[in-house]
């Protein structure tokens, strides 16, 4: 069975643990992160799969397995898609009921946002908000 | 009985004086005793420190900066905005930032679409700023506009809405607490009442003289509009609130617009955001935006509830002291009048007492406060206006009650 | 040789930085190198105080109060229309306060009578403040939108002036400095041109960006309609100006109104007052009027044109520094710039790069900065964008090359 | 001959002198010399004669007597009535120089006012002004 939402969030700190306060080691790790995540074809980054309110361009498609869901996502700038891939990390191949639980704070516990702004620029409140949207039952 | 009673209350404010800097002013050697808390309040130290934090600590733009500081001033200025919803117990995106009561009416009135028959309906009451934008629209657009007169009480005889209310009505608007007469009207019953006759009806609630004195429930009293400015309850110049209940929000298409608005602009056409970003145009005043949620909190501290009941007893003392004067005649009489107290001098112009009343520190207002159709009612050039705030005194009301006394003798 | 010439000027200023309070805040265990002035800058003590000293011991509603609170504060509000006055070298008369920019290029949209066929044209550098009142107006009133376009130095083309403009044109705006790009347009020379095509024409110039970095003579550069914020000019937020010409005001019609704005109301019709209490619907923003005298005083005593020599200088330093960077791309060239510079890390989002710097302590702005369709023409999602103050210095520049460096290694 | 309006403002502040410090003498002395204005007969209270911006109003009816003008006021507040009065001893049977030289400061320096402020509520302003627009020559 894979590992539930905590104990993914336990592990992802103590990967950033490892850094301490040294923000330029934990911005290199999540630029690396991006790096690594496949890209999408051009032909996949479609207006339709854009996540509004970022300020750089995110798309996300959702995917299904069984009862657990599984997305793919890109971005066009580096530190997005690092953040976009560990929250494909975080999220993926689990069911509605635990991605419905997952509220961002884990960003401000490994230090990378001072707190879960409303601006638009890091768009991360849309990225969640968006993949709530998708695994929330439909009435 | 009573007076030891409206003591009581009373004194339980009075530490509070302390809060407000600007009351150690003398006014030509005397005390001030500030009476036009109507045309605007005073400021406690924690708003006026706020804006002084603001600038020192968190001054940046907000909305799209990726940097510290812009982040911050985002999430300042958004939790200002919950913080409103929280105080009028509504819904953050209902919330639209204004610069003042006036900017908002008239952002209502030019946002939505309007066509010739279409009827808008204003009482006997309202203040300009509720009046002249709705005659503008009846000018341009063949609108009419129906007056709800006032009975002999100078209250809106509400039982004439069966009849002044028809099939072709778009918009009612009433003035939640009349800033001349200080009668409270009882808003949720009446647009209950104005539903129950067209449910197609849009409200509109001026809560510019309600929203200092006592507690707004927008889920409870349910208008489409409800409008104020925080310079009257408290808080800096220059900041309002427009409340656009969800459903209605659709109604409105924005009529001022620019940065901030947007989602993407082409030349051909722009998608604008949706809620409250779209009546947002440009930088806001988030100076005010956050001196604001500070004046709340400040409101919430000592309880809406508590200040109801001392602006209430101050008015009631008022009242009953005024009314023992026979030279004086009183057009604020009644239960349901709070914050503010209208009279003259009989035979005697408002301004000549205004005048006076000042040499003694005194600050009433005089004059139309920008009701003259009311004025015109009354068959008056205007009134002297007593309003009260938290931080008056019944003390202060003997004050004046006293000093209006040697006016009348000097203007005999 | 340049860099000593640089330095000097620059550190004429360094002591001014003490004025600013906000500046010794640490980013992230690092000073803040604070430049995003082009959003919006920060104030100086002076101008906070006043906020303080407006609240405890001026506050009260202008206009028609007897009271002694209330005379003076209506001198120390028309006092402040004085100021705007003499540092515009204007009339007093042409003062209108509003909320900001974008209030004012909305209420001039909003108060100009347009006809089907009337033509509006504008640069392709405007900010969407001046882009979308316009779009508004297009499509509700069958009114042609011209785009005079840049050329490939991203200036616009006035040489194709003669052709664009018409016997049908209404009005041409244009930006004096542009935000993005931080190009000063030859406002005079452009004003001039436009009038011997078409004397009719009427000319808005957006001054946000221009007003903190140089001196303006509206005596000189006549334009018919000039609009900025003072939270761009060491001012108080909420608060702003559009000077309209004497003899252009007869062609508004104010689209807002309300208390404060009339001689006479009733029913029937209301008799307007004249001038600038025309436009001035509701309470006004006394506190940033206030504030923002005090903000005009303090650059009066620098000097806008030492601040403008400052400015430069500093704009030209940053230039030449990024411009020996080949993995960068610069976007803002010429002898023209001040104020703002936009550039691009090769091959890098804007927006990383912005939070990288952030995380140096760097303030910068990212995006497209509300002017999509100039981002457009360049072909990108956005720009980094680096703006300045008077409290920005050579050494801070320096920083942020370096830092800009290491977040290029840290991308690639 | 007429005394010069720099010798009628000096009298005016030896009379007021009297009072010292004391507001009240003086108001209630503002009140009677309003009160001793002749008060105009309502039909001569035309809509025409309305000095426009005070709070009050103030009928304002030009004269002439020669060289010299002469002014009738009234007004519906008594202490408006009994500045205007003040303004008439002032100004009347004065040439159009004269008149032209009036500033109103004379009212800062009897302690009635502490600025001439352009605050609407006291028309004072408004008062000087229309009076200077009927004695100034036309063009
Ligand atoms: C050139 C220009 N015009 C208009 C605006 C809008 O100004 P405000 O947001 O203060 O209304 C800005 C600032 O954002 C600007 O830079
Ligand atoms: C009832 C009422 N409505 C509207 C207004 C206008 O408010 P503001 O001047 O703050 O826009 C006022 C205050 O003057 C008022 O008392």
């Amino acid at each position: 069975m894979a590992a539930s939402l905590s104990e993914r969030e336990k592990a992802l700190e103590e990967e950033f643990s490892l850094f301490g306060d040294d923000w330029e080691l934990k911005y290199e790790h999540i630029i690396d992160k991006g790096k690594k995540l496949p890209p999408m074809s051009e032909a996949e980054k479609k207006e339709h799969w854009l996540v509004k309110g970022c300020q750089s361009r995110v798309w996300l498609i959702p995917g299904r397995n069984g009862n657990c869901f599984n997305f793919r996502a890109d971005s066009d700038a580096i530190i997005t898609k690092g953040i976009v891939a560990i929250i494909l990390e975080l999220l993926n191949n689990l069911t509605a009921d635990e991605i419905l639980k997952f509220d961002g704070k884990i960003f401000e516990r490994i230090g990378l946002m001072q707190h879960l702004s409303p601006t638009r620029a890091n768009g991360l409140v849309s990225m969640i908000n968006t993949i709530k949207n998708y695994v929330q039952p439909k009435s | 009985m009573l007076k030891t009673d409206y003591m009581h209350s009373a004194d339980l404010f009075i530490p509070l004086r302390a809060d407000f800097p600007i009351l150690s002013n003398k006014i030509i050697h005397h005390d001030l005793v500030y009476f036009d808390n109507a045309a605007t309040t005073h400021k406690p130290k924690c708003v006026i420190d706020a804006i002084q934090e603001y600038y020192t600590k968190h001054n940046s733009n907000v909305h799209r900066g990726v940097h510290t500081l812009s982040a911050n001033a985002t999430v300042l200025h958004e939790n200002s905005r919950q913080a409103f919803a929280r105080f009028l117990n509504t819904h953050s995106d209902e919330i639209i930032f204004t610069s003042g009561t006036t900017h908002g009416i008239n952002l209502v009135a030019r946002s939505l679409g309007w066509k010739k028959g279409d009827e808008i309906i204003l009482t006997e009451q309202e203040h300009h700023s509720n009046i002249l934008p709705w005659q503008k629209i009846r000018d341009e657009f063949g609108v009419n506009l129906k007056i709800l007169p006032l009975n002999e009480n100078l209250r809106p005889q509400w039982e004439l809405l069966p009849e002044i209310i028809t099939e072709n009505t778009r918009l009612f608007t009433f003035v939640h607490t009349s800033n001349t007469l200080g009668n409270i009207n009882p808003a949720k019953e009446i647009i209950r009442k104005v539903r129950s006759l067209n449910p197609h009806i849009l409200v509109l609630l001026d809560g510019a003289q309600s929203v200092p004195h006592f507690k707004i429930d927008l889920n409870d009293i349910e208008p489409d509009f409800f409008v104020f400015s925080m310079h009257k309850a408290y808080g800096p110049t220059g900041f309002g609130v427009l409340y656009i209940q969800k459903k209605s929000q659709s109604e409105l298409n924005a009529v001022f617009t620019g940065g901030g608005t947007i989602k993407e602009v082409t030349w051909e056409k722009t998608e604008y955001e949706n809620g409250p970003l779209y009546f947002e145009p440009g930088t806001p005043h988030m100076e005010g935006a956050f001196a604001s949620m500070k004046a709340l909190e400040y409101l919430e501290n000592i309880g809406m509830n508590r200040i109801f009941e001392h602006d209430k007893r101050l008015t009631s003392y008022a009242i009953e002291k005024i009314k023992e004067m026979e030279e004086v005649e009183l057009y604020s009489e009644g239960e349901d009048i709070c914050g503010a107290v209208s009279f003259n001098v009989k035979g005697q112009h408002p301004y000549d007492v205004g005048v006076l009343l000042n040499n003694y520190g005194i600050a009433v207002r005089t004059g139309h406060h920008c009701t003259q159709p009311l004025m015109k009612k009354l068959g008056i050039p205007g009134t002297v206006r007593a309003s009260f705030a938290l931080y008056n005194t019944i003390s202060e009301i003997d004050y004046f009650i006293d000093k209006l006394k040697k006016c009348i003798r000097m203007l005999n």
